[in-house]
């Protein structure tokens, strides 16, 4: 078969980055359900490393948190909290940051921390947990969220994690070791950085939509590469993997 | 060396009204029973520290122990948001909250300077965040390098509190799984209690177990199932329906208030 | 991922003259085996760093492998001095060894900030005493409190090598005992090799184990017997009665010279 | 019996000095010798921690270095270098420090780094290792040696670890956190620091020691204490339990 949904050719998208063998430091929810797909077709060997401590997991079952007790029984090695964020990323051993936002703007700094005013906020999110030094030591950050004028906006209401900053030189000025966001993966299309500007610009759009649709859901007048390239289709490999990845809830419904 | 004494006890002895305490297990072996203690004793004021805030600190927040936050990231692991924080910092309900707010690896190194008796930790973090006006932090250049780096005021709690799987007769404490912060929350605070799932008469070495010393622990104090609904390794699971069911009770003060006198003010310590 | 190579490919692979290694292995699991092979190949001007120079540090000095020692403590334990590493300080021979001296806390936290990729570290140390004219220390003030700390440069070696009782056929390593410095030293260092006493399909989990995934490790070399006469926690006892009989070896430049010859140039890899 | 030596008195002594229960900091040769006396007769609860991160070690053997087997097969837990000096000495956890040296000074400065001048020196020492931390954080610390002009000096060649630094006021001008010097146990008798001067101060003679003899045996002019009292010789059980302290080495002599 091959119906399939924008979220599926999200996460499949999302998947498709990760390389075989890469270090990847994983945020819950969307980027845990990316990375572990990827484990699950094309990239087996990838070491998957939550902010939990727990180093090189193999998970059966897709966590619900980032410190699920079968991420620590599937691990190679369980690290202290400290350890993890000061050896380990900070050390500058991991290949993948995977992060998720509430927010992004045009140089892919992201904000999980509160949408309105910070002392009166409209909504609080949970806030940065590990984000912001995720997206500053690894040595390419990977955002997935979904598209919209919502999420994709002219001025973010709080800057927790620093994609680009302000543009050429931000990083550097900001003594940020890692690369940076090397791809903004969405459920309409994939955005990168331009390499001059740093701006992200629609790279890719998925089967069966249209720039002029990104553009629309995006906050700031969004640049469209030159060799647009459309997605491949999700496979029935890929889409299968991504189907029979279940939270233990979602095998075992509990009381 | 740690003394045996009942939860009751333990939190009386050790916690006063606006103490700053800090119940830590990252995800796994969270203090829920001795969180439930606090709220039956009637704690006011407190600053509570947690790098992740969940099901136990909105119960905390809900029913108005705490006047300060000092966290990472404040949710509903797999679920959503805590509505009872949200509303303390939203609405001021039932009490305003203040926050400060810090980032894992900040607050992470923050607790370790705090273990190793250092006023301050240095990271490579929060430049070119909003977080800085919101958290303790400072920059710092390198002697050697000029390079210039974050540096974070350390946590230093007037309580730590954690659960761990087992303590021995003497106090001497064993966990293992999912460490998280448990040490350094317990080596960076003033005073410290351990609750366990047993006590037993030895202590086999388990992979991956840290251990506490009985003389760096004030108290131990048994609370079978005292995380639950977080996991102890080794012991039970996580309840993940009910970090489901918290959602709806904790969108709704009244229901939040029926669970609270139902589960917490008229249980058993 | 750490190739599983021979010791004498893996030290003609990742050390060259010049360089900085840390053979580390703190009174357990000292890499002789290692030491050896480079005595074998005749590396030069090599900056050796290690808290305890020992008897594989003498032998390295005696054979004229280091221009620089940088250390915190450096004897044969429960035996007295170091006659080589004497007579180098002491009279230049066979080649000047220029000292840089720590104490244990100092070097500890030099080798975990370079773990960690910062530029110094920070600690409670060294303040009255007449080492800081002799190591890389400085001064720095807390931004919170005003107090005056020690800063110490991070170690950041060319090559930091290791004894491991054991790694899998991946790489993996795995440990246990007392650990040292040993994961900081791999970790700090921009390339890593690691002898052990045998490779195996699986790591059992073992009580207190360390485990360094093959993915932080340059190489790995089996190395059966590697840290004789140092002890492997597991494996076989330390050879107490070789470290009293060093002591009259070094003392003499020729007992010194055949033992070198017998034991290290004329044996197999 | 009734004879002991010298030697035998100055283990005995610094035993003593050891409560039950306390943490103890403890150096390899003299300090755990006297250390191991203490846990064998009034002290069994003692809490030994090596520099190795063996914590809670409990030999049936006396160590030869500071990381044999035997204290980390016995010890409560085994922690790594960094940690027991950062998490546990610099922590502010230890009671007592129990340290060795070649050289002190009057304020009860030590000296194990070298005799003569740094760049040239007559008799280059071990060096420093915990020592100049464990005589800065630890609550107390407790020095043992053998007493001679050679020993006890005006001036140190090389100050490694801090006692009491110019005087009055230096630990607090430092910032040292520890208590410093509280003992000085030799094997003529004990010194302490006086409380207002800081200056080391003959307090204790061993049995058939005389005053004369201790101050002869000091390179600066040794102030007596008013209260001068003589050491209880080493009983029965002391000395049974000294001498029954054996390295594995003793006990079974190796090829």
């Amino acid at each position: 078969m091959n119906g399939y949904t924008a979220e599926e050719m999200m996460a499949v998208a999302a998947a498709r980055k990760l390389r075989d063998g890469a270090a990847c430091f994983v945020g819950i929810g969307l980027p845990s359900r990316a990375a572990n797909l990827a484990r699950a077709t094309h990239a087996p060997g990838c070491v998957l490393i939550y902010e939990s401590g727990t180093i090189g997991a193999k998970p059966l079952n897709l966590p619900l948190s980032i410190g699920d007790g079968e991420l620590a029984e599937t691990a190679d090695t369980v690290v202290s909290v400290p350890e993890i964020f000061s050896y380990w990323l900070q050390g500058g051993r991991i290949d993948v940051g995977f992060l998720g936002a509430a927010q992004i703007d045009r140089y892919a700094n992201l904000n999980s921390t509160v949408i309105g005013d910070y002392d009166h906020p409209r909504v609080r999110l949970p806030g940065g947990g590990g984000a912001p030094e995720i997206a500053a030591s690894c040595k390419e950050t990977l955002v997935i969220l979904r598209q919209s004028r919502r999420t994709f906006v002219e001025t973010l209401d709080f800057r927790t994690s620093v994609g680009f900053g302000e543009g050429p030189g931000s990083r550097e000025r900001l003594g940020l070791t890692g690369g940076g966001v090397s791809a903004v993966i969405t459920d309409l299309g994939e955005l990168a950085p331009d390499p001059e500007s740093c701006e992200l610009t629609l790279t890719r759009i998925h089967p069966g939509v249209t720039a002029e649709q990104v553009v629309e859901a995006t906050g700031w007048p969004l640049r469209v590469a030159a060799g647009l390239v459309t997605s491949t289709p999700p496979g029935e490999r890929e889409l299968e993997a991504l189907r029979s990845l279940r939270t233990v809830e979602e095998r075992e419904p509990a009381g | 060396m740690a003394e045996i004494v009942s939860l009751e006890e333990a939190v009386a002895e050790l916690v006063s009204d606006g103490d700053a305490v800090a119940l830590e297990g990252f995800t796994h072996l969270i203090p829920h029973a001795a969180g439930h203690e606090l709220i039956r004793q009637g704690r006011r004021d407190l600053t509570l520290i947690r790098l992740t805030p969940d099901v136990v600190y909105d119960q905390l927040i809900g029913t108005g122990c705490a006047a300060k936050l000092v966290f990472s990231w404040g949710g509903n692991p797999g679920v959503g948001s805590l509505h009872r924080l949200r509303e303390a910092v939203e609405h001021g309900w039932p009490v305003p909250l203040e926050l400060e707010e810090h980032s894992h690896a900040g607050m992470a190194a923050a607790y370790a300077a705090g273990a190793a008796n250092l006023p301050f930790a240095v990271l490579r973090g929060y430049a070119g965040t909003d977080l800085p006006a919101h958290t303790q932090a400072a920059w710092i250049e390198c002697p050697f390098t000029g390079e210039r780096l974050a540096a974070v005021r350390a946590l230093r709690p007037d309580v730590g509190i954690i659960h761990a799987q087992r303590a021995d007769r003497d106090g001497n404490v064993q966990l293992w799984g999912i460490s998280g912060v448990q040490k350094e929350a317990v080596l960076a605070a003033a005073r410290s209690l351990v609750t366990v799932e047993e006590v037993v008469d030895e202590l086999e070495p388990v992979p991956g177990a840290v251990i506490l010393p009985t003389w760096v622990v004030s108290a131990v104090a048994v609370a079978a199932g005292g995380a639950h609904p977080s996991y102890v390794h080794g012991y039970y699971e996580r309840d993940n329906a009910f970090y489901r069911r918290w959602d709806g009770i904790s969108r709704d003060r009244d229901a939040f208030a029926d669970w609270i006198r139902e589960h917490v003010l008229e249980a058993a310590g």
